[in-house]
This record gives C-alpha cells, structure tokens and sequence, in this order.
C-alpha cells in the first residue's frame, strides 16, 4: 500500500562531480513521465537503509523533459550515501514539496538573484526558468559568492547564463588562489554595484543563514521595499508534508507554506532569520 | 446525539461481553498512576483518578510505527507498505483526552492526508467517562476548555448514581450502548444537575488562569521576548518528557533500520520532542532553536498561539500531565500564562 | 566494506559486555555471517593480529594496559568502545576519588610498595575512539552494537540519541521515578538515551550508564536532586558510580 | 625418567579473565607448577566503602559479568542478614529462580561453549556454527531461555536491575511466567536428552585426587540460595564464620589472594556440591548423572564439567518447581504493597551499626560477601570472597599431582591437559582479581 511515506524509484542518468563536496544528478523517474515542480520545490530524496534528506530541484520544470537535476553537497548519511552512486543506480523520490517561486510575480520585473555557496542550486531552477523566457523579464542580474574558487558550483554553465550579454552575472570568493582573476570579497560587496530601480527590482537570495541578514541590510540601503524581496530557508526536515514538526517555526512548516518567503512575511516571525 | 441511561451492573455485563470479541482498551492501575492497557476484566477499569502516564495518542499514533520496509535482490530495491490495523473500543476516556483526539484528526488530516492515523481511528471506536472531579492536582482542563468533549466521542458516560448516563454521537455510539440490556432513555435534568455540580467543584479546585481563555494568543503575541522564557528555559533539561505525555504532541522522528545482512531493513518514525536539544539542528550544525528558552516558547506556543489562532481552541487541553511530569515545574502552560499576564514587561 | 576481521579485546572490567555480545542468541549468528571473528580471547584459543576492526571492553587501570590499548589501536582500522568501562571508565572510576594509598594500603596491608595500578580511565583517555557502543551493559539484544556494526559496513554515520533517558523512559510509559510512592532519585534526565529506558522499566531507577548527554542541565538535576532530599555531596557520589570520569574532563 | 618441560600458557583462552599458567620441571623434577591470574585490580571492597548500603548490590554485580545475579543475591543477603530483614516469600521464590537461571546460562555457556571445542579439536565455538550447527543452535538456545528468565524476573543479565533488598522493583506477569514454563518443559523434554547424549559421548581425562570439598548444605533442597557451609573434611560451618573456614592469603609467586581452608586447600564449585548434596537434585538430574557415569563421591577434577551438565538440568527442573509455585500462589505486585529498598531514595529507612554476611552458591562455588553498615547506612567494611580465589590452591594442587603422571607425553599434550584443568574449573578471573594485584614478570 501506498502512503505519502512511499518515495517512488528514479534512475540516475548522469552524475557530473561538481567540487570536491558537490555533485550534480540528473534522474528520471521510472513510474511517472515528468516530476511536474515548480522553480524553488524540492524532493525527499530517499537512500534505502540510510534515510532521506531534502534536496532542492535545480533544474527548471520544461514540461516535455522526462528529467530532473540535484546538486548535492555530502555532510552527512544521506548525502555521503548519495554521492557512492552512479549511473543507472535507482534511489528513492518523494515529491516535488514545497511552495517554489511564485515566477507570475516576476513577470516584466528586473530581478536580481544573490546566491551564496549551495545556495545556488535551488536559485538556478529560477534562473534557468526565467533565462528560457528572457524577452518576459526586465533586467537581470545574478550575484554569486563562495567561500574559494574550488567551490564554485556550475562553472561551466555560468557563461551560457550571461544570455549573449543580456544578463549580468558577478562572482565573489571569499578568498582567491592564484589562478583566481575575478573579485574577491563577501557577497555583499557586489551590491553596491548593481543599478537598482526600487520600483521594478525583485530580490531573489538563497545562502546561509548569516548572509540573509547582511544582504538584507545592504538591500535595504538600497531602498527596497520587504514585498520585493524573496528568499529561501534552510530547516531541518524528516517527512517533507507538514506532518513531522522539525521545520516549524511559529505557525509555518517550512516544508509546506516556504521554503520560499517573501521578508515582508518572513520579517514578522520570530525564530525565522 | 441520542441519551440513554444504563445500570452500572448493565454496563458492566457490556463491557465483559465486549471483551469477548473485542480488544478493549481502558486505564487500569499502574502503580500509583494508571495506564491505558488492554482489558481482561470490567473490574480492571480504573474510572476517574488518576490520570493515565501517557495519553491514548500511543493507539493512534503509536511510539514507533514502521512506514516502509524494503528488500533487496540483485541490485533491485523492492518496497512494500506496511499498514496493521485493528478494531478496537477504548474505555473509559478522559474529557481532556477526547478533545485532543478531536484535535488530532484536525492535524493528520490537514492538507496531506497521512493514512496511518486515519485509518487507525476509523477502526477505534471511544467511548468517554466525563470526570466529576479533577483527576489530579495538576489538571487544568476547565480553565483550557478540555473538559466539555465537545461531542468528540461515539459514547460518552456520566456517572449519575447507580447509572450512567450514556450520550451517543454515533451510530457506533448507538449500537454500542444498544447492547446494553436495559438502556434506556435519558433523564436529562439529572444530568444537567450533576454536570452543573462538578463545574463548580472545577472552579473551586482548579488553578485559576488568569487571562481570558480567549486572549491566550494575544497575550503569547505580545510576549516573544517575556523573561519568563529565558527563567523557565534555563531549568528545562531538554528531555522531552512534557511532548512525550501530551496528548497533542505529535512530532516525529523518521530513521532507516538496516538488517546487518543488508538485504533488508524498515524505515520508522518515532515520538520527538521539541524541547530536545537536536530537534531542529541541521547537518551543517546549525541549531535553529539552540536555547531552551526559545524551546520551551516554541512548545508554549504551539498549545497557545499558532494552533489555537489556526483552529479557534487552545492545543492544550489542561489534562495537566506535562506539568506532573516535569521535574522543575517550569512546563506548565498555564502557569506560564498566568506569570506572563501579571508580570507585563 | 567487505567482511571484516574483528578482534575482541578485554581491560579491566568484569567481561560481560563480550558476554551480552556471545548472548545474542540469533543476532549473533547474522554477525557471524557478516564479519569474520579472528580474536576472541574469552571465546576463541584462535588469536588473530589481522583485525580491522578491534572491539574493546573494559577502563584502563594498569601501565600495561595503556601499552597494549596503543597497540591495538596501531593495527585497528576502527576502534570501538563496548560498554561503560571502556567508554567512560564506569564502576572503575569510583575509586579515583578516594586516596589511592590508602586504598591499595587497606588491600595488601604492609606489601603495599609490592603492588602498582594507575587511576581507571576510559579508552579515549588514551586512544582515538571510533564508536562507542554504550552501556553497562550494553542491552542484550544488542541493538546498539549490531547499529554500530551495520552502519561500518553500510559506511554511515550509526544512529545514537543525543537527548535524555526520559523521553524513552516516557515512551514507554513508566511511571516516573520520582513520582513513585517511595520515590527513588534517577539520573535518567541527564543520561543519553539508547537503552529503551531500561532501568526505570523495571522499577529502578537510572544510574547513568550510557553516559551523559552532550549538554546536560546539570544544574536543574542538582535542584531536582536537592529537592528529593539529597546533599550535593550525595548528588556527587550518586554521579560517581558509573560517571566519575565526567569531572575528570569528560 | 629425566626430562625438561617448560610450559608458559599466556592468557589462556576461553576462560573469563587474563591467567596464564607456568609449569617448570627440570631433569623430571617439578620445579614450578603456577597458575598466574594477570588481571588489572579492581579494589570493589575499597570502593563500597562510604557508599549507601542499597548501592551495594548494584556496584558488586560488576565484579562479574557471568554471575552477576550471584553477586547480587550474595549482597543482598549480606544486607538483610544485617539489617535484620525477611524478605516475602514471593521474593524468596523468584531470587531462587533467577539464581536457578542464572547458573544455567553460566553451565551451559561453560560446557557448550568453553569446553566443547576441545573435544571437537576447534579452537572455539565459531567454527562449530559451520560444522555443527545443530548443537550450536541448541546451546544458543539454552542459554537464551536461562537468559530470558533472568531478564523477566530482573531486568537483565548480567546487572539485574529490580533486585533490592527486600524484594524487587519489577514483578514478572504471569502470563511471562507461564511462557517461561512452557519453554522450560519443551528445553527439558528436546533440548536436554541430546545434550546428555553429546557429553556421555565424550571422553574426559581420567584423572583423580581427592581434596577437601566445600559447598552449602540446606536440609530442604540442593542449596544454591541458602545454606551451612559444609566442608567433607571439616565438617559444618555457620555462614556468619565462615573465616573459621576460609583463610584469604596472599601469595606473591601467583597473582591472586588465595583462600584457603585452615589446613589445605579445598575445592568448591559443581563438583563439590554434587558430591556433597547429590542425593537432593530433581530426578532427571539423577537421571542425567547416571547416564553420564557420575556418582558421589567422585575424584576427579575434568569432571567438573559433567557435574555442570547435571546441575543444568536440574536447574531446570528447579525453575519448573518454583515457577508453578509462584502461579499456583499468585503473583502479587509487592512493589506497591512492600516498600523495597532501592537506589538513592530520599530517605532510608532509620539504620543502626550492623554487620552481616552472605553464602550464596553461585556457578563456580561458594561465594560470600560480608558487609558492616554504619549509624548513617554508609558501608563502612566490606570483604567478598570469590569462588575461583578459593579453588585457585586446589587447581595447583591438582597440576602438581597431575604433571608427573603425564610427563611421558608430548609437550602439547601436556599443555593441552593443562589448560583442560583450568577451564575444568571455569575460573572467573575478573571475579578472583576483585581485589587483588601482584605484578610479576
Ligand atoms: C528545502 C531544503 C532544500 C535543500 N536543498 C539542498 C540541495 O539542493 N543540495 C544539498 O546538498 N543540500 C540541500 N539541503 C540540505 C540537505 O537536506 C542536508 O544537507 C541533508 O539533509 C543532510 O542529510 P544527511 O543525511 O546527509 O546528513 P545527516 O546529518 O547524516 O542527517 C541528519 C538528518 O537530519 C536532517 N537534516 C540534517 N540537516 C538538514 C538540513 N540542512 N536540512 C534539512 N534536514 C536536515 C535530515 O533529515 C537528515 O536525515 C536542503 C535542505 C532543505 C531544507
Ligand atoms: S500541554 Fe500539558 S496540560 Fe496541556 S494537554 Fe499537553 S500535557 Fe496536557
Ligand atoms: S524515571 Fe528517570 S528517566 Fe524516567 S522520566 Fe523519571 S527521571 Fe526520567
Ligand atoms: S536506564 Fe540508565 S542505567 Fe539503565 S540501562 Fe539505561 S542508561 Fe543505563
């Protein structure tokens, strides 16, 4: 018998090492065509004998694709166990869960995406999404830091992102090596360097938790209003359906009303950010 | 809801019928305590004082439940479902008890639909005794609406002298009392009598709470940053005993169980408390409620604020079990209103 | 990992945790068929030095002792700890805090200068521990230590509890120590949990033998503690039966 | 015949605890017959020292992971033989019964685990669940139903968790209980008669030397719970002098404090109370010795084993007795009714200055604790006086004697015999080193 608990098998067709500690899947599911998300949702993906861990969808939802991509990062059981297999393996699926980006919200709007570290991977199913619709969107621009240039996620793909030019995408580390050309700096330094039109411009920031507040403060300073800010949480979480309690925090379950908040809601609860 | 009457020797001869064909589930002593335990006799019932340990959450949503076992052959993963459910009549119910068990089929049955509970409550049938006097010195339950059920029951009993009356709200309250050779219909006025009887002795022994019933989540609003939190927090051992024997705590743990062969294994979820240190700490060691203070607000909150403004009643019913079972009495909800209310910072 | 080779070593202790691991009826049977057993003193006159994986019981309390810990931890790939001695020097420990002088001078009288021994101490005082398989012992279904054994070979993290007895101990419904008619003091709200609760399950109270948990209260357990009419001092020596070493800097 | 052997057995196996044995013998002339116990020390009496008296059971148990419920009984009745109490009979019946369990699990464990492989020529019982996995099976079995016993009775094994004084903290349901019974007749029925038949099958070194054998003695039953020491060659011994009987030494040239009977040494243990009190076991177990060929008085130490393999078959029948006693009674839930004394309660009940002492068979023989309890129920003095300390003289005794009828042998033979010897003993050497350390070599 079936029960929301019954993670469904997917078949790993590719599997590209990132960075040392991330590495990106391609999967298909073996009992439905597509896994039908949106933009910012995520699966439980499922290890048999190990346990689940919440894995955003980074791919963006292309309704003929019978695939879908995670980028995943090893920490822990799941993760580690994850990163052992290889093409053609089966592991489990649960979902999509969450709510996403609400992408009807962005329409005609400039939008500036801020990425920290992982936090890249859920904020590309956005980007690629709204890359495939450039003409829709105003202007774009991504912000991305990491810790060293060897954490840099998708390098190869960042390029592709610039769109012929039409997109402007700025990188940060926090410390270079010597190869390293580009800035260096924490992410909040690469603000200062985007036009923002207070009126048209939506903020879209995914990363760790310290950065949401920096950023924040920087945005701020740049006159944006709460409503045209977004952002994704990280909580701990067990069952991924609003059931098992851990990624609560006041009356929201993470897994269910989030991962993706506007900081015009998020700012009125406490224990949030 | 129809009313009937029944000789307490009538109900006895029931119950001992049922026993026969039924797994009867209803508190029996426990030491200085009682605790709900299947029945082999109708003298077994504790009726009335003292409350059970732990709450009958543990038949619907029991300690550990497995969600799925699998088995692997040749590099295939094979899942089979695992769903064991049995009729079963519990006895003997609390008023605070059946207002939480009305409250959880709000909860497991919101947006997604987690078929385990569900399908163990439509095999459970509830039969309610109404208390007449506090079951313990800790019990809060007329200040916290526990104790009007509510018509949260297919049966419910009041002891009425050398009867019970019996309410049904079910047919399967219907039928079961229907069993009872000689129920009759009711003499409501007797009841109403007895009930108004024992609101008074509530009134008289009960701890009073000092804000309105209705004001709770105002009043937790407006004090996130109470120094209540932080006094209380830091007596809180984290141990998680005041989630485990509430009857509306129902977080989960979920863990992978691998046989050592590693051919098979089962994935189960297990009682967790919010309160313990781990709770909402992530791989990357970040702890989104490090401080026991914000712990223990967060349990606060949840019986007083988030679910009451959700689904219009307070999520702690006042059974009071939290409060006996926490060993530096800093648990209590009510108590935590009652200083919030008088101490307004 | 493919079948590894595990060797059972013993220190001071009173062997019963290798005891619980031959008792486990049917369970040991599914270990033999996943590791092989190449040291076992107490079971085995086979003696392997190939091990992988070294299983050792029992508290450090002799110069010698800390040698062959060294040396076994030199060829072991993993190291575990089984049972309260080895993990946190257990009933060993209750001597520590009594002038060791003394006690040896009460035992061998005027052969004193004779006989030497060092404070007991848990394996980690000494070697890194890879995985402690807590308890005294560790319970006899051995769960935990079949855990431990199949998340090495599966090559996880094991699942251990990091939060008190009593949420176990409430689970299963006991009524609570300190709530009994005569009630007794239980350091079950400071001990990590693991063993289902097992001493307040049958009417006793916890006397601490999986250790403490990573951040206990220990100053509410004084007040709950004092509140059931004990002294600091008897707190203390309630603490020393099996955790003594937590004051040593554990 | 003038030949060298010299014989250095380090850390014998299968045996509980670290011993080796040394034979030096020179132009045929025994120079050195040692059995060195090198365990660490454990000074158990210097740590109940100071600690509250309900404590006691819980902290002796971890002398000994094989008989840790002996130790527990044996506390105990130190304590109510102190502080002047009598516990129910309900409780009489269950202590005896997990006692019964106890040295079941311990026997079989011996016999089927420790000693069989040397019949079998393996060095243990592992490569027996490849080749005979039948009778590993059934040893497996046999000690998990002694186990379970102990387990529903008191809590666990090895540490009994609900036995303190006065009674328990746990009762068992019956419905455990009648489980139990019900395993027990099948055990006896099954299990038993091919165990019988595997160890009359084996040939045991034929051996003999007569000693001084000492074990309890009660008029209405083979003692294990309680008793008269009773010595073969000196007579009767209340348990309250028991020094009169057993003289604690320490010898340098060997590792452990050896006790010894005023005169010599003396042997305790299965043996020891078959010979003295086989006219009391249950009748399969009477049965059982026949079939094996065992009959009192019987000399020869590698017998140890056989007698083990009788006792367990009458622990069995014992746990048949007491378990339907306890159902045809009734259980009742004493731990509400009586008030038993456990742990760290807030209060014990007033105490005066005491002392007392208790005999308690356990596997390997007699074993007593004595206790002396002060005005604020601390320990004030302990001494416990382990089984194996006491047989340690008799096993030397018994390889002087043995060495020279052997010497024509291989060495490896030798050995072999040697180390057959001491396991026959089952020594506990964890137990014997309660105490005592001497650094040598
Ligand atoms: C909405 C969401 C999206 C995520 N997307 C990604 C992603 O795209 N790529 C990626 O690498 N990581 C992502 N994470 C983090 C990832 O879920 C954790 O790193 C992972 O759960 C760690 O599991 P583990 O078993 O490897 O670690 P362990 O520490 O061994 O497991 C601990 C258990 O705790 C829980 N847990 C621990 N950390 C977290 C956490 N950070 N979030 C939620 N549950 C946790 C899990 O249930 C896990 O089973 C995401 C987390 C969330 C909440
Ligand atoms: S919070 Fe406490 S008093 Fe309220 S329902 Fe839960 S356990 Fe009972
Ligand atoms: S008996 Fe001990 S472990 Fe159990 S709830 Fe009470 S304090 Fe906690
Ligand atoms: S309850 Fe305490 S003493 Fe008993 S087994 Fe568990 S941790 Fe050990």
């Amino acid at each position: 018998m079936k029960t929301l608990y019954t993670p469904e098998l997917a078949v790993i067709k590719k599997v590209i090492p990132q960075t040392p500690l991330e590495t990106f899947f391609e999967l298909e599911l073996t009992e439905r065509k597509t896994l039908g998300h949106k933009p910012g949702q995520f699966v439980e993906v499922s290890i048999f004998g190990i346990g689940e861990a919440p894995i955003s969808i980074s791919s963006a939802p292309e309704p003929d694709k019978p695939t879908f991509e995670l980028c995943v990062r090893k920490v822990g059981n799941v993760t580690n166990a994850l990163l052992e297999k290889k093409v053609g393996d089966k592991i489990g699926i649960r979902g999509p869960f969450g709510n996403g980006f609400d992408i009807a919200r962005f329409k005609g709007k400039d939008i500036l995406f801020i990425a920290g570290g992982i936090g890249l991977v859920p904020l590309r199913s956005l980007i690629l999404e709204v890359l495939n619709r450039r003409p829709e969107y105003g202007k774009i621009n991504v912000l991305y830091g990491c810790k060293t240039p060897r954490d840099l996620l998708f390098k190869g793909e960042l390029k592709s992102w610039e769109c012929g030019g039409t997109v402007e995408c700025m990188i940060t580390v926090d410390l270079g090596d010597e190869n390293w050309q580009g800035d260096v700096g924490v992410i909040t330094t690469l603000i200062p360097r985007v036009e923002i039109d207070e009126k048209k411009t939506q903020a879209v920031i995914v990363g760790p938790p310290v950065m949401y507040r920096f950023v924040i403060k920087e945005l701020k300073a740049r006159r944006l209003a709460d409503a045209n800010i977004w952002m994704s949480l990280e909580r701990k979480m067990k069952c991924g359906v609003g059931k098992c309690g851990h990624c609560q925090m006041n009356e929201i379950y993470v897994c269910q009303d989030g991962p993706v908040f506007n900081y015009a809601e998020l700012k009125k609860i406490p224990e949030s950010i | 809801m129809k009313n009937y009457i029944v000789k307490k020797e009538r109900l006895n001869d029931l119950i001992e019928n049922l026993i026969k064909t039924n797994e009867v589930i209803a508190p029996v002593a426990h030491e200085n305590f009682t605790a709900f335990a299947p029945l082999s006799s109708p003298d077994q019932i504790v009726w009335g004082a003292p409350q059970t340990v732990i709450p009958p959450k543990q038949f619907l949503y029991p300690q550990s439940e497995d969600l799925l076992a699998y088995e692997f052959s040749n590099d295939e993963v094979k899942i089979t479902g695992l769903n064991t459910v049995k009729e079963r009549i519990l006895f003997g119910v609390h008023p605070c008890d059946l207002n939480a068990i009305g409250q959880m089929d709000r909860v497991w049955a919101e947006k997604n639909i987690d078929s385990n509970y569900p399908a163990k409550r439509k095999a459970m049938t509830l039969v309610g005794v109404d208390c007449l006097t506090p079951c313990s010195p800790e019990a809060i339950c007329l200040r916290l609406g526990g104790l009007d059920p509510k018509g949260r029951f297919d049966l419910f009993l009041t002891d009425i002298g050398n009867s019970f009356s019996a309410e049904a709200a079910t047919p399967k309250g219907e039928a079961l009392i229907e069993g009872a050779v000689a129920a009759k219909a009711a003499d409501k006025k007797k009841l109403s009598a007895v009930r108004k009887k024992r609101n008074l002795i509530f009134d008289k022994k009960e701890k009073k709470l000092l804000p309105k019933y209705q004001d709770l989540p105002k009043l937790m609003k407006a004090n996130v940053d109470h120094p209540v939190w932080e006094e209380h927090g830091k007596l809180c051992y984290g141990c998680g005993s005041c989630n485990m024997v509430c009857p509306t705590c129902y977080c989960f743990d979920v863990q992978d169980y691998m046989h050592v062969s590693l051919v098979k294994g089962v994935r189960s979820r297990v009682w967790d408390g919010c309160m313990t240190e781990e709770f909402a700490k992530v791989a990357s060691g970040e702890n989104f409620r490090e401080d026991r203070s914000h712990r223990l607000r967060h349990r606060t909150y949840r019986k007083l604020n988030y679910l009451f403004d959700k689904w219009g009643e307070s999520f702690c019913t006042g059974c009071g079990r939290c409060i006996k079972a926490c060993l530096t009495k800093i648990v209590s909800p009510l108590e935590i209103a009652n200083e919030i209310y008088s101490r307004k910072i | 990992m493919s079948k590894p080779k595990v060797g059972f070593f013993s220190f001071t202790s009173c062997e019963g945790c290798q005891l619980v691991v031959l008792s486990m009826a049917d369970k040991l049977f599914d270990l033999l068929g996943a590791v092989e057993v190449v040291n076992f003193r107490e079971a085995s006159s086979y003696k392997g030095e190939d091990y992988d994986v070294a299983i050792v019981e029992g508290a450090l309390s002799t110069v010698h002792e800390i040698e062959e810990i060294r040396a076994i931890r030199q060829q072991a790939k993993i190291l575990i700890a089984l049972g309260a001695c080895a993990h946190i020097g257990g009933i060993n420990c209750i001597r520590n805090f009594d002038n060791q002088f003394e006690i040896k001078k009460s035992v061998y009288g005027d052969k004193v200068a004779n006989f030497d021994s060092i404070l007991a101490q848990p394996i980690d005082a000494v070697v890194k521990v890879d995985y402690y398989s807590r308890g005294c012992p560790p319970n006899r279904d051995g769960e935990e230590f079949v855990e431990i054994v199949t998340a090495i070979l599966q090559g996880k993290k094991p699942y251990i509890p990091n939060f008190p007895v009593c949420v176990q101990c409430k689970m299963k419904g006991n009524v609570c120590t300190f709530h009994k008619e005569r009630p007794i003091t239980c350091l079950g709200p400071v001990t990590r949990a693991g063993c289902s609760a097992h001493c307040p399950s049958y009417g006793n109270a916890c006397i601490g033998c999986r250790g403490l948990v990573e951040e206990p209260n220990l100053n509410a357990h004084q007040e709950t503690l004092s509140g059931a009419g004990l002294t600091v001092e008897e707190s203390l020596k309630f603490y020393r039966m099996l955790n003594g070493m937590m004051e040593v800097g554990k | 015949m003038s030949k060298d052997i010299n014989i250095n057995v380090h850390h014998v196996a299968r045996v509980e605890g670290h011993g080796n044995i040394v034979i030096d013998v020179q132009s045929g002339e025994l120079k050195k017959v040692e059995l060195q116990i090198v365990e660490s020390p454990r000074f158990f009496e210097a740590m109940l020292r100071g600690r509250r008296f309900p404590e006691a059971p819980q902290i002796t148990s971890r002398i000994c992971g094989i008989c840790a419920v002996g130790h527990t009984t044996a506390s105990l009745r130190a304590l109510e033989d102190a502080l002047g109490i009598e516990p129910s009979e309900q409780t009489l019946l269950l202590r005896k019964a997990v006692l019964e369990a106890e040295i079941m699990q311990s026997h079989v464990l011996h016999y089927y685990f420790l000693v069989a492989p040397d019949f079998f020529s393996v060095p243990s019982v592992i490569p027996l669940a490849a080749s005979h996995p039948d009778v590993v099976k059934r040893a497996l079995r046999m000690k998990k139903l002694a186990d379970d016993i102990v387990t529903i009775i008191a809590g666990r094994h090895p540490h009994p968790i609900s036995m303190v004084v006065d009674g328990f903290t746990h009762i068992p349901t019956e419905a455990q209980l009648r489980d139990a019974l019900k395993q027990l007749k099948t055990m006896l029925s099954d299990d038993v008669p091919p165990t019988l038949d595997l160890f009359a099958s084996l040939k045991f070194p034929a051996f003999e030397r007569k000693t001084d054998y000492v074990a309890l003695k009660h008029p209405d039953e083979y003692a294990y719970y309680d008793g008269i020491i009773h010595s073969t060659e000196t007579g009767e011994t209340r348990h309250r002098d028991y020094k009169n009987k057993v003289k604690e030494e320490v010898v340098l040239h060997s590792t452990a404090k050896q006790a010894k009977g005023p005169f010599r040494p003396y042997m305790v243990g299965a043996l020891s109370r078959f010979n003295i009190n086989s006219d009391q076991l249950m009748p399969a177990a009477k049965a059982a010795a026949q079939k094996l060929g065992l009959a009192a008085p019987n000399y020869n130490p590698y017998l140890i084993s056989a007698a083990q393999v009788v006792e367990s078959v009458h622990n069995i029948e014992r746990m048949i007795y007491l378990i339907e006693e306890l159902l045809r009674r009734g259980l009742k839930d004493e731990t509400v009714e009586r008030q038993t004394i456990a742990g760290w309660s807030a209060k014990l009940p007033p105490v005066k200055k005491c002392w007392g002492v208790g005999a308690v068979e356990v596997p390997r023989g007699v074993l007593f604790h004595e206790y002396r309890i002060d005005d604020d129920g601390l320990l004030s003095w302990a001494n416990c006086v382990i089984p194996t300390g006491q047989n340690l003289a008799n096993i030397e005794d018994d390889m002087r004697a043995l060495v020279p009828t052997i010497l024509d042998r291989p060495q490896e033979e030798i050995t072999l015999l040697l180390e057959m010897l001491v396991r026959a003993y089952d020594p506990c050497i964890s137990c014997s080193v309660h105490m005592l350390k001497v650094d040598f070599v």
